[in-house]
């Protein structure tokens, strides 16, 4: 009670195979690739994954067939290249894929996040998004018409308090107050979540808060536990902390174009390795983290033009 | 000012001028990456400089001075106004209706403005390759849709493999039957021409043609028997202003232009 | 530690520490201002440092160091670790099912734990005072509530004058089939004794007595015939630790004990 | 379009009769007194104003007979007084006084401020304050069955885009992007309003914006109109800037018990002066704002006690 600090290893066996987990991240930013990959060496399987916008851990997870059903509502890896072992899955049927919109899927987690039962809304509505999951009988979407009679259609878009959810912070104090600068496309599916897990790549004071209250993003009631993991997002982005490793996600967008390639990869990187430090040596090291450093004003590695690289 | 006259522009260029002046100042346009961004740029450099930029992600107003590889990257984050949640830009400010333009790419879009950013139907499968993001959330909502792409005949194409995010659905009132609110317009900006959807059944026609490209081009790259609209016109040259601030300002390092 | 039985203490300061005893460590609690803030924060201060207290304003976990006139008193926001909306408090946190503790006031408190602060009758009209403010809420969403409340014949009464917050509704399970969340508990604390509604019908019943208080004075004071349960006990008293904090440390200047 | 600044008078002109408002500001603080003033001076009539805890503006509002209907969740003048003019209107029936919870009538505005139609809530069930609302057939509310079969019982409450909204804020640049310490139970409200007009202590560069953008809680799609009304607030506390003035509370807590004495402090302070320089004088002037000013870390007046005062 008193601390929510957790170690890595501790926190993913409390996740059990076939859980259902939010995950947080967007495409190269903030993706929890370190909770991912413990969760890939600890072998899950059959997870049940939502997610407004894919990142890489996602793709991984994927790849290493711990992943049984995913809802999202696309993503790629940026100019990298594309979610390409979920792509496969997709096309192969070997996940459960239910596809929707960023806002759709989120507004399940803004309904679970504010003890609503859903939220009445108009997106999708046309869409061959909204004919698949109706086809499917996906539980999140009804179509209804609006109590004011006014002939208005609706997609209910019903409440989901996950299980888990993982998210990556560059902050939290032990309490499990989460700071995060820039953007929080994740907020409405971490205060959803029935336990929140937080991966963060330094714990600060609860001191430093009381001093910067507006830096708080995630209070404390919502979080389970704190998990401090130093460059835990690596090689994808924290605003302000550090770059995502250009050099790193050009050979992830390669390995991730065939199960053969990416089995190699994860031997080599994940399972070869018995925890984020050891991933980090094998992706690096120090040098290559040292270029990644993000200018305090900018929040990414600025570069100077040639005379300073 | 320079004799328009000598100016030497490419496709890209002339794209990025052409939708930039289509948007208007003061106007909120939640922008994806690559051309749109560019063009929103530009059209802020210009004609525009209260228009305000929204990332779905969460950004609102950045004002970026170096070059990202898509919305993730905070290098489009510098300078933001404000920063927010997937609901706090996709709801609180788009589905709240206050987006005059949501400025979209696309795999394939369609004669009734449909767009397909999911995947394409290959020989025995269904090829993903994307998905929705916020695009099916921003076409829902924008009063009015912008998108750019290439004017192929794989691209330009008479039904969506995948309706991601809907146009005008199948022409006529469809939109509006199938429950979406209004969508003012559609323009779709290519390589070769800019396509309104100006007429009653909301079909695709061609508004203006770029210089020198001819109507048989147009026919035989477009994936279905195209119309020309009635006041058909040329596509306006971009001034040297435009493609100054192109080549030097806003991409300087040629990624999108 | 001082022996227990030195200890002299206010009416006030039992009903504090009272209240302090059934908070638990590590529960969320919205709370308003005056006994219910002391009573937390006396919590806070002894067995239960990890609480988090929620102002329905939009502050969570202050660390105040003067005394504040409510909770829109930025004296209350001191310190804090997060800012946030109405419906960020009372929406994300409190209807999402977080808070533990509801702890309110009110101006009169009937049978079923309903609780009025809207106003009340008088000879020929209803007397507006106050309001619900968030406080319907809370009812309708803690998983326990608990008041303090001055033991009058006029304030715990048989029925409110008007419901702003709904405890037990009318007994039994009526409260649920009015379509409301489950509440656990409820907790009155007064001058005289605590009360609690642990038995099938949900009625109010007199838990423990404080020291020095008779059945007869409970009765009396009660606008209704009020019942003592099986296992009627004398509520514990303070300790002198407890006293010294509310003296010293939480209420130093006595506006509230 | 290249400013949103406006000046007090104009602003206020703008607003019609019989306008649909929201307000912000609690109890004391952020209260929009300035621009209550202002409108009690225009004389405004019949309008129709919904918050969700009354501050000190609408008890001066509605006790200058400008006011036809309210819809708010309560409130007080904390431990200084109750709002006495409105539960005299409330009581004389000389208002339409419409009673909600704070929450319930923030859920009109978080509906209206989403774009979908209505919250569906549990909030108000089996209170008198739901019954009255439904004896009145107020729009607001509604009782409808869970769309999934499970037998519960909902309250949908229904957007609202009030045509206009008022709130006090210490800081925005003339674009309109308002910055605010400290709790913000009015954000709601602001967002959702079809015009926003909002006070400020001090405008500010749009570049201070761009160095703390996690201080800005309305971007400036929201805002129609920024007004610098220095002390706008005043009686009322602006956290981080200003405190309550206590004096002033009390006396305007003695006079609005009694309408006689009520119509005597408007004809001296709010009709009797032209703005809210000549308001701000007759209510004690420089040295009485003085006496205010809050410490930059406590966010009040920090009194430290007999040596220094």
């Amino acid at each position: 009670m008193n601390s929510k600090v957790m170690n890595l290893i501790d926190a993913v066996r409390e996740i059990p195979d076939g859980a259902e987990i939010a995950f947080g991240g967007f495409a190269i930013t903030r993706s929890p690739v370190a909770f991912a990959c413990e969760m890939i060496r600890q072998n899950k399987k059959d997870l049940n994954i939502y997610q407004p916008i894919v990142c890489m851990a996602t793709d991984m997870l994927v790849g290493a067939k711990s992943v049984k059903k995913l809802s999202y509502g696309g993503g790629s890896l940026d100019r990298f290249g594309r979610m390409e072992r979920i792509n496969e899955a997709f096309e192969n049927k070997t996940i459960d894929a239910r596809e929707f919109s960023g806002l759709s899927l989120t507004y399940r987690f803004l309904a679970g996040s504010l003890g609503v039962p859903y939220i009445p809304t108009k997106t999708l509505l046309g869409t061959d998004i909204l004919k698949n999951l109706l086809d499917k009988k996906d539980e999140s979407v009804m179509i209804s018409e609006s109590p004011y009679g006014d002939g208005e259609k609706y997609v209910f878009m019903k409440a989901l308090n996950p299980d888990y959810a993982v998210i990556h912070a560059p902050y939290a104090d032990e309490k499990g107050n989460v700071l995060i600068d820039g953007p929080v496309w994740d907020l409405e599916l971490a205060k959803a979540a029935k336990k929140l897990y937080v991966t963060v790549d330094q714990i600060i004071s609860n001191e430093y808060i009381k001093m910067h209250p507006e830096k708080v993003v995630i209070p404390n009631v919502y979080t389970h536990a704190v998990i401090e993991v130093p460059y835990g997002a690596y090689p994808t982005a924290v605003y302000k902390m550090y770059d995502y490793d250009s050099d790193m996600l050009t050979k992830y967008a390669k390995t991730n174009k065939k199960q053969e390639d990416f089995d190699l990869f994860i031997d080599e990187y994940v399972t070869g390795t018995s925890n984020h430090n050891e991933f980090l040596e094998k992706c690096g090291g120090i040098s290559a983290l040292n270029k990644l450093k993000a200018d305090p004003v900018y929040g990414y590695k600025k570069v100077w033009g040639d005379k300073y690289e | 000012m320079i004799n328009m006259s000598n100016s030497k522009f490419t496709t890209n260029e002339l794209m990025a001028v052409t939708a930039s002046r289509l948007l208007k100042d003061g106007q909120n346009i939640v922008v994806g990456l690559g051309l749109p961004q560019v063009a929103t740029l530009l059209a802020k450099s210009t004609h525009a400089p209260h228009l305000n930029i929204i990332f779905e992600i969460g950004v609102v107003n950045p004002e970026s001075v170096d070059t990202g590889v898509g919305i993730a990257d905070p290098r489009l984050w510098y300078r933001s106004d404000y920063f927010t949640s997937f609901i706090g830009s996709l709801g609180h400010i788009l589905q709240r209706g206050l987006v005059d333009v949501g400025f979209l790419g696309g795999l394939q879009i369609d004669k009734f403005g449909n767009i397909n950013s999911t995947g394409v139907h290959e020989k025995d499968y269904f090829r993903h390759i994307n998905g929705s993001g916020g695009a099916a959330d921003i076409a829902s909502y924008s009063k009015n849709i912008f998108a750019i792409a290439k004017h192929q005949k794989r691209k330009i194409v008479d039904m969506v493999d995948f309706i991601t995010t809907v146009g005008y659905l199948n022409g006529g009132a469809t939109r509006e039957n199938s429950g979406l609110p209004k969508c003012k317009s559609i323009r779709i900006i290519t390589n070769l021409c800019v396509m309104n959807f100006n007429n009653q059944l909301r079909e695709m026609q061609i508004e203006s043609v770029h210089p020198g490209v001819t109507k048989d081009q147009i026919i035989e790259n477009t994936g279905f028997d195209i119309k020309f609209a009635g006041d058909l016109k040329e596509t306006d040259l971009p001034d040297d202003n435009e493609i100054y601030l192109l080549r030097n300002v806003i991409d300087p390092k040629k990624l999108y232009i």
